[in-house]
């Protein structure tokens, strides 16, 4: 495999977004905190936004397709973040507090 | 209408903030008012109270001080030191030392009132400094008045010398004293011998009292 | 000549030309601000440094470097250090893309005015990054700050834009300089004929970028009187001084966009004269009158409140730049329209 | 454009930096304690990520993740820290605790890198025989209006909810008091 050519080969790319997932992972199952957790899923949608460009740019027929779903991808990731941010704050007003123990009993 | 008066308001803000820019701009266009400190200073008001300094006399260039301590008695904060002599051929005693504390001084203006011979009067100094605490305690206001002198004599050639030549007349006119001392003669009798011996600067010194008097009071 | 059209050489002169370009504006604005601040107050201004205080940068510049950068005990250090270097980064990238003339341009991309919104909204980061790491009251205050104001004044700002692509129908900003050749009126402030409101557009966008830049009277960020100096209070030395460069970077790129944006760029303003050298004398014409504007709002308008900020954002520039938008669109299907009917 | 020396090499050198800042901010972003280095940790991915999008020929995604990533999901985050206090406490759980936790989810994650990994470098992926548009802004554009103009307009909507419901939500709370 030339070494010169590696920006080229679609498996270095999902590779990459294979790391990101993990790191993702292994951040939404160790992070203690709601913004942590958040911030890890923000990873796992660009792995996955990754992988849907690697994709795009080598294997699919219309190179369009895959950008606009990366978009779509980044529309969600925005709202999402706005939905969780708000979500957080109440919880931080009502429990003092945004470290997932402390949030685990769960009262009606 | 709200979205109406939203929209008026709006606008109407807009104008007056358009005229705020007009008025800075305007300011903008006129001479700057501000004086350069170190290059330029103001010139002192008359009525500005600095510490007391002596008078310089136009006619003699020295001090019309007569050390009769009038000042000093008058000092709430006796600040003031001032001795005096007896120079030959002299009616009065003038002034040797004339020293203010200007660290205890609180510029109350009581020597100069009481200063019969209005030999003191408020100096226009604003910026007086010092890296020496010694130059404020003893503040030799004479040593001033003679730094004074020289620079008047600069720039008045012409009345510097006739104060000089008065000054000689009146010397000659003492040691003439001593020998014809049987004859006591009359002030202008006395005078008319060095009169003879420099005959051009005594008509220049009658004019010039009166101006030069006016003048130290207006500065 | 053929030397001088090989990449590395291009790119390493149009390098050192922005860096230089930035660092010169940097420090000589804040001269000219305090001249033009001077002479507002009817006061002269820095004039002892130099002829008429022309060396006065040069002083303050050396007074900056020789100062110590300390990092207070107490703040996150990797941060502190890095907020700095983040914050003058995005306005010397933007500058790659914006024209200077027709042929000095250090890269033209055809999303050139993406390039410039997308590393612009960087500044906020680094801002509020650097105010955060301080551990300062003042400073997390003023960070605080600054990401609702820039938040409140990105969406106007981007509103406009897109109504202005609209018209242009193009991101590139050379092209978006070359429809408005031809004299000022062809120029897209003047183009009432597509949008009868487009000075107003320019008005919003020229809001906007005071906003987004923190420029009085706008500066929460820095509100000497209230927050010290704000996001950059714990900073000194030239820690500080790079932030005070990066205020007035970002002012030259937003002037430079707003000039490309809605007043013709190189474009000469009577109809000839207008390509090569005197395109960029045109351009920097147009961009320092913008400049001296911002400086003399600056010495004019007092600091607004924050709430009031906020409210003129979302209760007076979305609205009115959202109608601007709907009515760009109207008027330009409007034609299209009529012809398929009649 | 000339020639440039060594072209292949820098190439080849931006694109190791750019996956290296990638997978650094990423580590960052997962791994610190302090709650705001992870947020500028997410920034360096999104900008490293900028960097890979426009290897695969999309500066405008690339701009676009920036713009959005950086400009307003990393700033909207810090926004959230800034009104709660989220550092996490340096030893609060117990020593074994932490062990059997961390390896658990190490072992997950190297579980689904390794997956996914074997599946993206052994996967049966195929060129196509030819590309029906060249992917540019344009063709983006065209397809968003009009194959995909119905996702486009549910995204749109999914946007405006979202905002009015954290509205709703952020502002429930202080009306209570």
């Amino acid at each position: 495999m030339n070494l010169l050519q590696i920006h080229q080969r679609p498996g270095v790319y999902l590779v990459v977004a294979a790391v990101l997932l993990a790191i993702g992972v292994y951040g939404l199952i160790r992070r203690r905190t709601l913004i942590g957790m958040l911030i890890a899923g923000e990873l796992i949608f660009s792995a996955a936004s990754l992988n849907f460009m690697a994709v795009n740019r080598f294997f699919a027929p219309d190179p369009a397709v895959g950008q606009i779903v990366v978009l779509f991808i980044m529309g969600l990731a925005a709202a999402e973040v706005a939905i969780a941010l708000s979500v957080i704050i109440a919880v931080y007003r009502n429990y003092r507090s945004i470290h997932s123990n402390d949030l685990s009993e769960l009262k009606g | 209408m709200s979205l109406l008066t939203a929209l008026r308001e709006t606008v109407a803000g807009f104008k007056s903030l358009l005229t705020g820019m007009r008025i800075t701009a305007r300011e903008a266009a006129k001479p700057s008012i501000t004086v350069q400190y170190p290059h330029d200073t103001l010139k002192m008001a008359d009525r500005f109270r600095g510490h007391v300094k002596l008078v310089l006399d136009p006619v003699t260039g020295k001090s019309r001080c007569t050390s009769c301590n009038l000042c000093v008695r008058a000092c709430p904060s006796d600040c003031l030191t001032v001795e005096g002599i007896k120079r030959e051929g002299e009616k009065k005693k003038s002034v040797s030392e004339y020293t203010l504390d200007f660290t205890t001084c609180s510029l109350c203006g009581s020597c100069v009132e009481a200063c019969p011979s209005d030999a003191i009067e408020y100096s226009k100094d604003y910026n007086v400094v010092s890296l020496d605490r010694a130059e404020f305690a003893r503040m030799d206001l004479l040593k001033k008045l003679e730094a004074e002198a020289k620079v008047w004599a600069e720039k008045n050639p012409e009345l510097a010398a006739a104060a000089a030549a008065a000054a000689a007349a009146q010397a000659a006119a003492a040691t003439a004293k001593a020998p014809a001392a049987a004859t006591t003669a009359s002030a202008p009798g006395a005078g008319a011998a060095p009169v003879a011996t420099t005959p051009a600067p005594t008509p220049a010194v009658a004019p010039v009292p009166a101006a030069g008097v006016t003048e130290t009071r207006t500065t | 000549m053929n030397f001088l059209q090989t990449e590395p050489i291009r790119i390493l002169l149009y390098l050192v030309g922005i860096c230089a370009f930035v660092g010169a504006n940097a420090a000589y604005l804040v001269l000219a601000e305090r001249k033009g601040a001077g002479r507002i107050q009817r006061r002269p201004g820095p004039n002892e440094a130099g002829f008429g205080g022309l060396l006065q940068p040069l002083a303050d510049g050396i007074k900056l470097l020789a100062k110590q950068v300390m990092v207070p005990p107490g703040t996150d250090a990797l941060l502190f250090r890095a907020a700095p270097l983040l914050v003058m980064a995005p306005p010397l990238m933007c500058l790659a893309m914006i024209p200077f003339s027709d042929s000095i341009t250090a890269r033209s991309l055809n999303v050139g005015l993406l390039f410039v919104f997308s590393f612009g909204s960087i500044n906020v980061m680094a801002l509020m990054l650097g105010g955060w790491a301080s551990r300062n009251k003042f400073a997390i205050i003023s960070s605080a700050r600054v990401v609702s104001q820039n938040v409140a004044y990105e969406i106007p700002m981007l509103l406009v834009v897109i109504t202005l692509l609209m018209v242009t129908g193009t991101m590139d900003l050379n092209e978006i300089i070359q429809q408005q050749g031809g004299g000022f009126w062809k120029w897209n402030l003047f183009k009432v004929w597509v949008n009868p409101l487009m000075p107003v557009t320019f008005v919003i966008f020229f809001i906007c970028m005071l906003a987004e830049t923190n420029r009085a009277p706008f500066d929460m960020a820095e509100a000497e009187s209230e927050l010290v100096a704000g996001a950059f209070t714990e900073y000194g030395g030239m820690g500080f001084g790079v932030f005070f460069m990066a205020e007035y970077a970002n002012i030259v790129v937003g002037c430079s966009l707003a000039t490309v944006l809605f007043l013709g760029g190189w474009q000469s303003p009577i109809g000839v004269l207008s390509g090569g050298l005197w395109g960029a004398g045109w351009f920097l014409l147009k961009l320092y009158a913008l400049i001296f504007t911002v400086i003399w709002i600056r010495w004019t308008f007092p600091r607004t409140q924050f709430y009031s900020l906020l409210n003129l954002s979302w209760k007076i520039l979305i609205p009115i730049s959202l109608f601007t938008l709907l009515l760009t669109g109207a008027m330009m299907k409007l034609p299209v329209v009529y012809n398929h009917f009649f | 454009m000339s020639t440039f020396p060594f072209q292949d090499a820098i190439l080849v050198a931006i694109f190791a930096l750019v996956v290296g800042v990638t997978i650094g901010g990423a580590l960052i972003a997962a791994l610190s304690t302090r709650i705001i280095r992870g947020v500028s940790g997410l920034m360096l991915c999104c900008m490293g990520l900028g960097g890979l999008y426009y290897f695969l020929n999309s500066p405008f995604l690339a701009l676009m993740e920036i713009l959005i990533y950086v400009g307003a999901v990393c700033v909207t985050i810090v926004f959230g820290v800034m009104l709660s206090e989220p550092d996490e406490p340096a030893h609060e759980e117990s020593r074994r605790h932490a062990v059997l936790w961390g390896g658990a989810a190490l072992l997950v994650s190297l579980v689904i890198l390794g997956g996914v990994a074997h599946l993206g470098l052994r996967g049966p992926w195929q060129e196509p025989a030819a590309r029906v548009s060249d992917g540019s802004v344009q063709a983006i554009g065209l397809a968003l209006l009009t194959t995909y103009s119905l996702p486009f307009e549910l995204i749109s909507i999914v946007l405006l909810v979202a905002i009015l419901g954290a509205l709703v939500i952020a502002r429930s709370g202080r009306t209570k008091e």
